[in-house]
């Protein structure tokens, strides 16, 4: 089955979304949404990269001979970058709950006392 | 070479790995215990990078890799293969230098800390995540391959956001921590962004095998849209101004010893940044276009850093400020460089001549790598001096803050010569990089050396203001503070003997590890291609 | 030895040491035979504040922090007022700083280089 | 979130899927050499077990279960060993793989090409996958523990 270029519109559009976020929502917890959609846009092309148009899963258990597979080296990378999204989205969360324990407020806009 | 020697590399970043993991497990034993086992740990690492480095210069300075879990570690492709696939660790003079930086202020942050944090709780996770980020910054510096590269990255922002947001009960803490780790992790997203477009047009991870494949095909489009996501992700996370903005917030929020670890992490990026300029595309996109993209953030940076520091009356920021200003003139330096390699490789000159010829390209490149070392020692001191002085006022407020001299002589010393040595004062260290930095720029254009001197010595006015603040007035109003202990001075001490004596033997340093680190991003990727694919 | 040659200039941190103690030494002996005829703790040994006596209280010498160059950021207000309204203090505008500059970056990138 | 947690539907359902969850996340790790997943896929499953109890009985309900310094000496013997059998190549590489068609434990040899998986294989790679697994699961767990505390004090100022 032939994807075409679609999966790499939908990484452009997931980036493009979680920079809007980034940009324009005054929430902590939509930022780091927005932070976790960027991530997600940019694993997606990383697998992409790998796509072979009809290839399967690079696993030989059970593999049929002479089979297509699409490339594993992409597919360890976003494993590796959603391990890593994981501890980032878990900080960055700890870090909104202390933040709102200081400061009784999540939007971003009254969060500035380091400034000048 | 014995075995040591030839594990090294790994060893840099395995044994500040294996601390991070088991400091937690020994502080169970109590802190006595866990600070011996830290301090064993930071030591035993420097040890390392310094066999490492002294090795190399010594050896001729040739590029070596180290292949992770092949048969042998120096067999990058077995078996007749033409794409190296294993992750390796590449040693050449700019990663042996930076590991030496890197060493040098881990050792001081790590050793002052075991007096800063004593009576406070929860020291084990502190020490933890210090060794993670030893251990981040070693990988960054060493690595060899764009998506290890890639990870370490992500290690140094997860420890560094760990620490400086490790003091949950300071609420400037906890907004700090918020905003650099969203900067860090956006920037290190665009970067990966950047290497999956390399490898989606390479189909490899490599940096040699990458570096051979720019420069025999040129860089195209998707070439050159991963190189300005590099180049602007890793100018985020050194703090190249108008991407500062975490920098102050990040240093200035930091417990003190780790503001000075967090200067040597953006050092690392400011490494990644020229592994990428001279080794990556060193060939295939050596446009001046690049070299002019460095020196325009450098002024902003160099004049908004020291410009802002002028006005800042919380002491520890206004360091920080100093410290943005500095990456400054780290850039202008290398910028420099490449500006007048991209003209005389378009003419056809041979580099190699060049250097020995002392090009002012090569020279601006000289003043700028040399000032990575002499800035992490001053600004470590200057960090380490301002721990003391913070926990002996109690306040970061310079217009609460006066009379600290009376009691705090060494301390005051030691201040001093930091600050000396930062504004480029002789004959310390500072003067001896930034008189390279400047004379070089003067050659490409004399407005460049014009904004660098000037802000030099608004930097030594802001230094003014701090020593005036801080330390001079009356003693009356003075807390009953006392010299900061010994365990705080001997690594001030240290630094300062370390700014000493690069100012007062600056050509012993150029000669043995300067000028091959600089050889090393100057005569572009040839021999470090070499290294992993054979033959050159 | 120990000096660095940038091609063009030279710096010797030895040499310069020792003429920075040479003047020293010169600028002590002059001190040394200037008048020492005047009379300590009259006026004659009396800081000059502009003809004002000099204050009691010990904490109002001591210029603070901020106070220190008052005037030059004073001179320079125009710029400072933008500088520092532009360190807005809000996330948003950091990242909006990044993907600015990411922009400029490609501009000059393909446009310019 | 009340103390007792969710409702009786929930906590009977939890305690069913529980065990099943469980045995699915080990078998992950345990597979992980042959299959799609590993040490931290199955550890994820295993920890979203721990999640899963803690929201359905409350905090209150897994108290003296799920110990937070247990689970953080765990996490940290996990990750010390992972480092362990790294620096166990050492003689030969960092990383180096010993046991991979040594014949003794996981030393199998393996076809090359596609085959039916033998579990007996991979050298280090399943000792690791079990450090790994070990580590992510109470790493995890510990998370999501002290991200209920911390929610738990915020109610009570």
């Amino acid at each position: 089955m032939s994807v075409g270029n679609f999966p790499f519109v939908i990484a452009a559009l997931l980036v493009a979304f979680g920079l809007y976020a980034l940009l324009f929502k005054r929430n902590l917890i939509k930022m780091v949404i927005g932070i976790s959609l960027v991530e997600t846009g940019v694993n997606l092309f990383l697998v992409m990269v790998g796509y072979r148009s009809g290839g399967a899963a690079p696993i030989y258990t059970y593999a049929t001979a002479g089979e297509r597979m699409v490339l594993p080296t992409p597919q360890a990378l976003t494993l590796t970058s959603i391990v890593i999204g994981l501890a980032t989205t878990a900080l960055l969360l700890s870090f909104a709950v202390f933040v709102h324990r200081h400061y009784g407020t999540l939007d971003v806009r009254k969060i500035k006392e380091l400034r000048g | 070479m014995n075995a040591l020697t030839v594990h090294a590399p790994v060893l840099l970043v395995a044994v500040p790995l294996l601390g991070a993991f088991a400091t937690p497990l020994i502080g169970k034993l109590g802190r006595r215990t866990r600070d011996l086992f830290v301090g064993l740990i930071v030591a035993v690492t420097a040890a390392l990078a310094g066999l490492l480095a002294a090795n190399f210069f010594a050896s001729g300075a040739a590029p070596s890799v180290y292949v992770l879990g092949g048969r042998a570690f120096n067999m990058p492709l077995p078996s007749g293969m033409m794409v190296p696939i294993r992750i390796l660790f590449e040693v050449d003079g700019m990663s042996a230098f930076m590991t030496l930086i890197t060493a040098l202020v881990t050792l001081a942050g790590a050793y002052f800390s075991f007096s800063y944090w004593k009576e406070r709780s929860g020291g084990s996770m502190y020490y933890s995540l210090l060794l993670l980020l030893t251990a981040g910054i070693f990988g960054m510096e060493l690595t060899g391959d764009m998506f290890n590269f890639f990870v370490f990255l992500e290690i140094t922002s997860i420890a560094a956001c760990g620490l400086i947001g490790f003091r949950v009960w300071l609420r400037k803490s906890q907004e700090a921590g918020f905003k650099v780790m969203t900067l860090y992790t956006l920037s290190g997203l665009f970067v990966l962004l950047a290497i999956a477009l390399l490898y989606g047009q390479h189909g490899a991870l490599n940096i040699g095998f990458l570096a051979s494949q720019i420069g025999s095909i040129g860089a195209s489009l998707v070439d050159k849209i991963a190189l300005g996501l590099l180049l602007t992700g890793l100018a985020m996370k050194a703090g190249a101004v108008p991407l500062h903005m975490w920098a102050p917030d990040a240093y200035g929020e930091a417990p003190a010893p780790m503001s000075a670890v967090l200067v040597a992490n953006s050092q690392a990026s400011l490494y990644a940044l020229f592994r990428v300029l001279f080794t990556l595309f060193g060939v295939g996109a050596t446009l001046s276009a690049n070299g002019w993209i460095l020196i325009v953030f450098a002024m902003l940076t160099i004049f908004v850093g020291v410009t802002m520091a002028l006005v800042q009356s919380d002491i520890k920021r206004l360091i920080a400020y100093g410290a943005v200003s500095q990456i400054g003139y780290m850039l202008l330096g290398v910028g420099v460089g490449l500006v007048r390699r991209a003209s005389l490789l378009a003419g056809g000159a041979a580099l190699a001549d060049k250097a020995d010829a002392l090009d002012y390209g090569f020279v601006a490149m000289q003043g700028g790598i040399f000032h990575m070392l002499n800035d992490a020692a001053c600004i470590g001191l200057l960090f380490l001096t301002t721990g003391a002085v913070i926990r002996a006022s109690g306040t970061r407020d310079l217009n609460k803050m006066g009379g600290l001299a009376h009691r705090m002589k060494w301390t005051t010393i030691f201040f001093i010569i930091g600050a000396f040595a930062l504004a480029g004062i002789p004959p310390f260290n500072g003067f001896a990089s930034k008189f390279l930095i400047y004379e070089a720029s003067f050659k490409l254009s004399p407005f460049l050396s014009v904004i660098a001197i000037l802000s030099s010595i608004m930097l030594l006015a802001v230094f003014v203001k701090a020593f005036q603040g801080a330390f001079l007035g009356s003693k009356t109003g003075l807390s009953d503070a006392g010299e900061a202990p010994f365990g705080m001075l001997l690594p001030m001490a240290v630094l300062a003997l370390v700014v000493i004596a690069f100012g007062l033997f600056p050509g012993f340093f150029v000669d043995t590890i300067v000028t091959p680190a600089a050889r090393a991003l100057w005569l572009g990727p040839s021999e470090y291609i070499g290294a992993v694919l054979g033959g050159g | 030895m120990g000096g660095i040659n940038s091609g063009f200039g030279a710096w010797n941190p030895i040499a310069w040491t020792l003429l920075f103690l040479g003047i020293l030494i010169i600028g002590f002996f002059v001190r040394s035979i200037g008048r020492k005829d005047y009379k300590r703790g009259t006026d004659q040994t009396q800081p000059f504040l502009s003809g004002n006596p000099e204050p009691e209280a010990a904490e109002a010498l001591h210029v603070r922090g901020e106070n220190l160059y008052w005037g030059m950021v004073h001179g320079l207000s125009g710029y400072y007022q933008r500088v520092r309204a532009w360190h807005t203090g809000i996330l948003n505008d950091y990242v909006a700083w990044f993907i600015g500059a990411l922009g400029l970056v490609f501009v000059i990138l393909f446009w310019i280089g | 979130m009340n103390q007792q947690g969710m409702s009786v539907i929930v906590r009977t359902v939890t305690r069913f899927v529980y065990g099943l969850v469980l045995v699915f996340g080990f078998y992950v790790i345990m597979h992980g050499h042959l299959t799609p997943g590993g040490g931290f896929q199955g550890g994820a499953v295993v920890a979203s077990a721990f999640a899963l109890l803690l929201v359905a009985f409350g905090a209150a309900g897994v108290k003296g279960r799920l110990d937070k310094h247990l689970l953080q000496t765990l996490e940290e013997i996990g990750a010390l060993a992972f480092l362990g059998l790294a620096f166990a190549g050492v003689g030969t590489v960092f990383f180096y793989n010993l046991l991979a068609n040594s014949g003794s434990l996981f030393g199998a040899s393996v076809a090359l090409g596609p085959n039916a998986g033998v579990l007996n294989t991979g050298g280090l790679v399943p000792l690791m996958n079990w450090a790994v697994g070990l580590k992510v699961m109470t790493g995890i767990a510990c998370i999501v523990i002290v991200m209920l505390v911390g929610a738990r004090k915020e109610e009570t100022e």
